[in-house]
């Protein structure tokens, strides 16, 4: 009786350990590591970019990590790398089959900004376990945009993009309504919404789970429309006059959804696909953290009150000559 | 071509231009719904912070433009400073001052306030001489500071410490057009006071201040901001070269006075000089008020490119002033030739 | 003229000197008209309003202005609107009667002006237009004689209100003092006329005196094509405005205008005349005592225009009112009277000068006859340097010194006669 | 065929008549006192000017009247004023001598000063008419007083040495008491006739201030004849004083000559 108890404590390790092992989410990571940060060049807003150098001038550059927390991140190597496929998605759909470069921070994603809008990247990995068959899909969404190119018809230029026969599972970000534009940051105690897709149809109970750099996560099951929407949490409580108003600080979104597959095609051996999506982004300390409409008010109107009462004061002495009409 | 000479000088020119500019507050207002913008380098109030703008002012393109390094003026930076200077003056030349009278939405609505005042028959204040004089300088020292925070705060002057960069746009923070604009369309959010550092709480306080000052100066003296109005300080270094001039025929002038009482921002100098044709003064909006309520023929004008499009005639003064309805008396002159 | 006579008078309440004081101010208004009927054959048609008011303004009996609030002003530093707007009818008294001028030596020194001796004749024998006793006599201390001419003792009652005016006209301190006087005046005004002034009666009197204004400057610009209205008729048209009803005067005066254009559209030439074009300045000449344009006028000359207070100047400067208020209506006033004023009693006095150069320019005058009125310091001082400056531009001045007796014209022909052919 | 002008200048005490032939040179002049009918009187004058010559009233061109009486000569075609005709009379008169500027004349009922320019028009005149002092008259009353003709004035004034008697009062009536007391003081008659000449001097150069004179001046008009007269004006002006021929005729000969002037012009 021990024995078998033995046998089923093991196979759960060992499947946890698979689990684990397994289900390590995987992810385009936007930061470097630390000990590359001087290859890296950081603009305003932290975004990180390619020193312009061996491949060309100035690019995006993202790297391929795994990890739960995105504290401790692992970031992949050549070896695990090679069996992932790579794609990269200009604004205007033009698609490329894309291989890493190896840049002195590491294996990375590099890519122009060429034109104005959202460039995608995907990264697909596929593990078969068991029956199951894990398609492990990690996208990022990257915006170029140059203030010189001017804002004409924004709207159009920022709508989410998918690619449903080359990607069969993904999730986008659904934009903010109304009049998000180029310039739009996410603060924390805005909501954001998440869409997942199958082959281009909204996916009804994918869990979506939202994970910040503090380790904080929330899980939601989609709704008929395929949507998941979080209240992005303010984690950044700095002591007076550190506040930087501009702290960037990241998330990972996650969504995870299993197939069964139907019985005809036997051919295949697996019998469940269970695909899993992940999108990272970045969010700012609210406004209202450090900017407060009630003293506005409050300064107004004291100021009116006072400013009345001088001009009033400095009036009364012409009013006397003229009272008298 | 008389006859169309004889119809614009009785026409009433306030009139026209409160149209105009109802027309063009929707236009810099509210441009941004339709997705009109005029320019980036207009030479009037047109505030970026309006999400809906229809254009933008030149005064925050020069502040950003200056907040760089000296080097950065010797490459593509200087040149495209250059360029939007240029921009900014050919827009400029084109109307000259008559970019505050006609067009600024700020002005406009200075000018409603002035209305509303005037339906409560509250008396309007008028700066004396003494301190009409020494209010004046306000506007150029704004217009300076505007250009030297910017550079100080990418360079070290003197070896003194950079300006920190909370005061990005350091006008453009204390302008009431950013808290006001915005706010005719509906979008409060700039009434704020930021607490993220002693700086930025020392600007935005004085925002609201000068955002009070604005409304309660307004509402009591016409046109109260456009004395202080670095934009007016901007423009008249290059008003003599603009194509719309106001041009006074001094021996013709029987300094009544009439053109100083309806100047809405109370310049005395225009009934007071006799000697120089181009009579624009520094904080004149050119809103030709004075050239409707002057009563002696061809004593002011307005040329435009030389051309005389509106002058001030006995005639259009009298049908512009009185009110014949119950008389049998018509205002008009047989055109005379030595008109 | 025995002592029973005189009681006999008394009783019949027809005072003695008035009876024959009518008698003279009658021929002389007849002698007056009869001479411009004579010298001046086509005058147009719409002169016979204007003279026969001349006719009504000597008859106690009219009854224009029987039963209304009349009040008599004495210069034209009276602001008119207020007196329209207290609904009284302001009526100027500054006449030039050699009969009243004879009325009123005994209060003067032989020396001063005739015009204020006139007034003081009219007071004193309480002659006033159309026989309607004023409330009250506006006099201000524009020129000194003037000013101590409110303290004489005469025989009327009527109470004479002494109008403070500024002796400087730029600086800001004598503005104030001006608008703080012109409010005094206001409600000084208000009490007598027991009728408040409000808003709209002062705009709707203002409205009224800007379609005179209107009238009188199409007159001033019809004025330029010489020869088509005489200038001594032009005096008298004007000078009706002292006493006429507002209304009538303004219709009247659009008659004339039209009839005058009708009558450039037929001639057809601009300065048809080739007589010597003279603008008269200095002491202002009233009607009957038109003696230096009329002399003018028969020896040669025409008169094409004046910068008299008593015809051009007091009905030219305009008030442009930004927010019709009172706080913006009063000031306007009172800087209507003060602003553009080029009476010499103001220095320095910088914009009668340059005023005149730009008329006889507008007018394209030959010449200018300075006239001042014996004994009327102002005009005399000022002269020497309005003289000097018009000779600088090159303009020919003749200076006449001129009182009301009508003997002494013939030593002024000649020097007419001489400037006259000096200019052709 | 010679055309003949006439110019006749009928003043308060005298009547001048001037007759000139189409090139301006003066054929003849005549000076008759004025009396009570200067109309007779006048013609008679004319007729007798014209007779002198053997000419008929029918040759002359054309007549033009000027002086006091000037409107009321019914031959005359035009009458001009004085000041207009004294001024080009000595104007035409001076011109091949002096550059003449200012023109004085005292003549019987009053004192003129005349700035003309360059061409010979009046730029600018100053009439004393008002006051008799500095008039020919003022000098009638002290001869008459004093019961020596006006014609030897001239040369009596220089018999006189040092200065001038000075008679301080203005006005002509009044002086005429005070000549008589200093007669009586026993003074000698010349130093009171240089005292006379030389107060009606001090009147004409307080005119001549208020006009400004400028150089080349003319002295004419009937006092001019009196030398003593001019002796004293120059003292008073400080300037040369140039005196004509026949200092009366000038106005005379100015309306003459306009009158050929007009005639050629139309």
């Amino acid at each position: 009786m021990i024995k078998s108890f033995f046998i089923v404590l093991c196979i759960t390790i060992f499947s946890l350990s698979l689990e684990a092992q397994v289900f390590q989410t995987e992810w385009l990571c936007p930061y470097p590591q630390q000990h590359v940060k001087q290859h890296v060049k950081i603009s305003g807003m932290q975004k990180y970019y390619a020193m312009p150098g061996k491949y060309g001038k100035e690019k995006f550059i993202l790297w391929p990590a795994k990890g739960n927390s995105l504290t401790e991140v692992e970031y992949m190597d050549s070896l695990t790398v090679k069996k992932s496929q790579f794609y990269l998605f200009s604004p205007d759909r033009e698609y490329e089959k894309y291989s890493l470069k190896n840049t002195k921070s590491g294996y990375a994603f590099l890519y122009d900004f060429g034109k104005e809008g959202y460039h995608n990247a995907y990264m697909i990995n596929k593990y078969l376990i068991h029956d199951t068959l894990f398609i492990m899909i990690s996208k990022a969404e990257r915006l170029s945009h140059k203030c010189r190119n001017g804002h004409k018809d924004v709207q159009k230029k920022i709508e989410p993009l998918i690619y449903p026969n080359l990607i069969p599972f993904e999730m986008i970000r659904l934009r903010m309504k109304p009049g998000e534009n180029y310039h739009f940051l996410l603060e924390s105690g805005n909501h954001v919404t998440f869409k997942v897709l199958h082959r281009g149809k909204e996916v009804k109970g994918a869990e979506v789970t939202f994970t910040t750099n503090k380790d904080w996560h929330k899980t939601i099951i989609t709704n008929k429309k395929g949507t998941a929407t979080f209240q992005v949490p303010s984690d950044y409580f700095p002591s007076m006059g550190e506040l930087k108003q501009k702290k960037v600080s990241y998330y990972l979104v996650k969504a995870k959804f299993t197939v069964a597959l139907d019985s005809k095609d036997t051919n295949s051996q697996f019998k469940y696909i269970c695909y899993t999506c992940t999108y990272p982004g970045e969010y700012i300390p609210s406004q209202s953290l450090y900017k407060s409409s009630f003293w506005a008010v409050i300064v107004i109107v004291v100021s009116v009150l006072i400013i009345s009462i001088i001009v009033i004061i400095s009036r009364s002495e012409k009013n006397k000559i003229l009272s008298r009409l | 071509m008389k006859k169309i000479r004889k119809y614009i000088d009785n026409s009433n020119l306030s009139l026209f231009r409160s149209i105009i500019q109802i027309i063009f507050f929707i236009i810099l207002v509210y441009g941004g719904f339709k997705a009109i913008s005029i320019s980036e380098k207009i030479p009037t109030f047109a505030c970026p912070y309006n999400v809906r703008t229809g254009g933008t002012c030149y005064l925050i393109n020069i502040q950003h433009q200056l907040h760089s390094e000296w080097a950065g003026f010797i490459t593509w930076r200087g040149i495209s400073v250059l360029t939007a200077l240029l921009t900014f003056i050919g827009l400029f030349i084109i109307l000259n001052k008559s970019w505050c009278g006609f067009i600024c939405p700020l002005g406009t609505i200075q000018d409603w306030l002035t209305k509303l005042r005037r339906l409560f028959g509250v008396r309007f204040s008028r700066y004396n001489k003494t301190s009409f004089k020494s209010l004046k300088v306000i506007k150029y020292i704004v217009l300076i500071l505007l250009l030297v925070i910017p550079l100080g705060m990418s360079n070290s002057f003197f070896g003194l410490p950079k300006i920190t960069e909370d005061m990005s746009a350091p006008y453009c923070q204390l302008c009431p057009a950013r808290t006001v604009l915005p706010a005719a369309t509906g979008d409060f959010t700039q009434f704020y006071i930021d607490f993220s550092s002693t700086t930025t709480i020392i600007m935005t306080t004085l925002a609201m201040i000068i955002t009070a000052l604005f409304f309660v100066g307004s509402f009591l003296k016409k046109r109260f901001f456009c004395f202080f109005c670095p934009m007016s300080a901007l423009q008249f270094l290059f008003a003599k070269i603009g194509l719309l001039r106001l041009v006074k025929v001094g021996n013709k002038c029987t300094s009544c006075g009439n053109c100083s009482r309806v100047c809405d921002i109370g310049i005395n100098a225009i009934a007071d000089d006799l000697e120089n044709k181009f009579i624009v003064k520094d904080d004149c909006m050119m809103c030709f008020k004075c050239v409707e309520a002057c009563p002696e023929n061809n004593c002011l004008k307005v040329k435009f490119t030389g051309l005389t499009i509106f002058r001030s005639t006995d005639e259009g003064f009298f049908k512009r002033f009185s009110k014949t309805k119950d008389y049998n008396i018509t205002i008009d002159r047989k055109l005379s030739k030595n008109d | 003229m025995t002592k029973e006579v005189s009681d006999k008078l008394q009783e019949l309440k027809i005072p003695e000197l008035k009876s024959s004081l009518t008698s003279k101010l009658k021929n002389e208004v007849y002698k007056a008209i009869s001479e411009i009927k004579t010298t001046f054959q086509d005058s147009p048609e719409g002169m016979k309003y204007f003279l026969n008011r001349y006719e009504d303004l000597i008859d106690d009996q009219n009854k224009d202005y029987k039963n209304k609030k009349i009040i008599a002003t004495n210069c034209i530093y009276v602001p008119e609107e207020l007196i329209y707007a207290s609904g009284a009818i302001p009526v100027r008294i500054c006449n030039g009667f050699y009969a009243l001028d004879q009325a009123g030596a005994n209060y003067l020194p032989a020396k001063a002006c005739p015009l204020v001796r006139s007034t003081i004749g009219m007071i004193d024998n309480n002659y006033y237009p159309f026989g309607a006793e004023p409330l009250m006599v506006v006099n201000p201390s524009s020129c000194d004689q003037k000013k101590k001419m409110g303290e004489i003792q005469t025989k009327s009652n009527i109470p004479i209100y002494l109008l403070e005016t500024p002796p400087v006209k730029d600086s800001d301190d004598a503005r104030e003092y001006w608008l703080k006087s012109i409010i005094r005046f206001k409600s000084i005004l208000e009490k007598t006329s027991r009728q408040k002034i409000t808003k709209s009666k002062l705009k709707s009197a203002i409205n009224k005196i800007y379609l005179a204004q209107n009238e009188f400057r199409r007159f001033n610009n019809l004025r330029k094509n010489a020869g088509i209205i005489s200038g001594t008729e032009a005096i008298t048209v004007i000078n009706t405005y002292f006493f006429d009803d507002i209304e009538s005067w303004t219709t009247h005066l659009n008659l004339l205008n039209n009839e005058l254009e009708k009558k450039i559209q037929i001639k057809k030439q601009l300065n048809s005349t080739d007589k010597p074009r003279i603008i008269l300045t200095g002491s202002p000449s009233i009607f009957p005592n038109i003696k230096i344009p009329l002399l003018i006028e028969k020896h040669g000359g025409i008169v094409v225009n004046d910068d008299f207070c008593s015809s051009t100047r007091f009905l030219y400067d305009t008030i442009a009112v930004d927010e019709w208020n009172m706080y913006d209506m009063i000031p306007a006033i009172a800087e209507r009277y003060l602003k553009p004023s080029t009476c010499p009693n103001l220095s320095p006095n910088k914009d009668r000068g340059r005023k005149l150069i730009e008329t006889i320019k507008e007018f394209n005058a030959n010449g200018v006859v300075y006239q001042s009125l014996a004994g009327c310091h102002l005009f005399e001082i000022e002269s020497l340097n309005i003289i000097s400056l018009l000779r600088q531009s090159g303009i020919p001045v003749l200076y006449i010194e001129v009182d009301y007796s009508p003997e002494n014209t013939g030593q002024i022909i000649t020097r007419l006669e001489a400037f006259l052919e000096s200019l052709t | 065929m010679m055309e003949y002008f006439i110019g006749i200048d009928i003043g308060s005490s005298s009547i001048k008549t001037v007759l000139i032939d189409q090139n301006a040179s003066i054929v003849n002049f005549s000076v008759v006192p004025t009396g009570y009918s200067f109309n007779k009187n006048s013609e008679n004058a004319l007729l007798q000017l014209l007779s002198e010559r053997d000419l008929k009233i029918s040759d002359i061109k054309s007549i033009v009247s000027t002086g006091y009486g000037r409107k009321l000569f019914k031959l005359a075609q035009k009458n001009i004023s004085e000041i207009t005709a004294n001024a080009k009379g000595a104007y035409i008169i001076s011109k091949l001598k002096i550059k003449l500027k200012t023109i004085i004349n005292i003549g019987g009922q009053d004192s003129k000063i005349i700035i003309i320019d360059d061409s010979g028009k009046v730029q600018n005149f100053f009439m004393n008419d008002k006051c008799a002092a500095g008039t020919g008259r003022f000098l009638e009353m002290v001869s008459r007083n004093l019961e020596i003709d006006i014609e030897n004035f001239g040369n009596i004034h220089f018999q006189h040495h040092g200065t001038p008697l000075s008679i301080n009062n203005t006005c002509a009536v009044f002086a005429e008491s005070e000549i008589i007391s200093l007669l009586a003081e026993g003074h000698n008659k010349s130093g009171i006739i240089s005292g006379v000449h030389h107060s009606i001097a001090k009147r004409i150069s307080i005119m001549a201030n208020r006009i400004g004179i400028e150089d080349s001046v003319l002295f004419d008009g009937g006092t001019a004849l009196n030398k003593g007269m001019v002796a004293a004006l120059e003292d008073e002006l400080l300037k040369k004083i140039y005196v004509p021929e026949h200092p009366q005729i000038t106005t005379a000969l100015g309306a003459a000559i306009i009158a050929k002037e007009n005639d050629e012009s139309n």
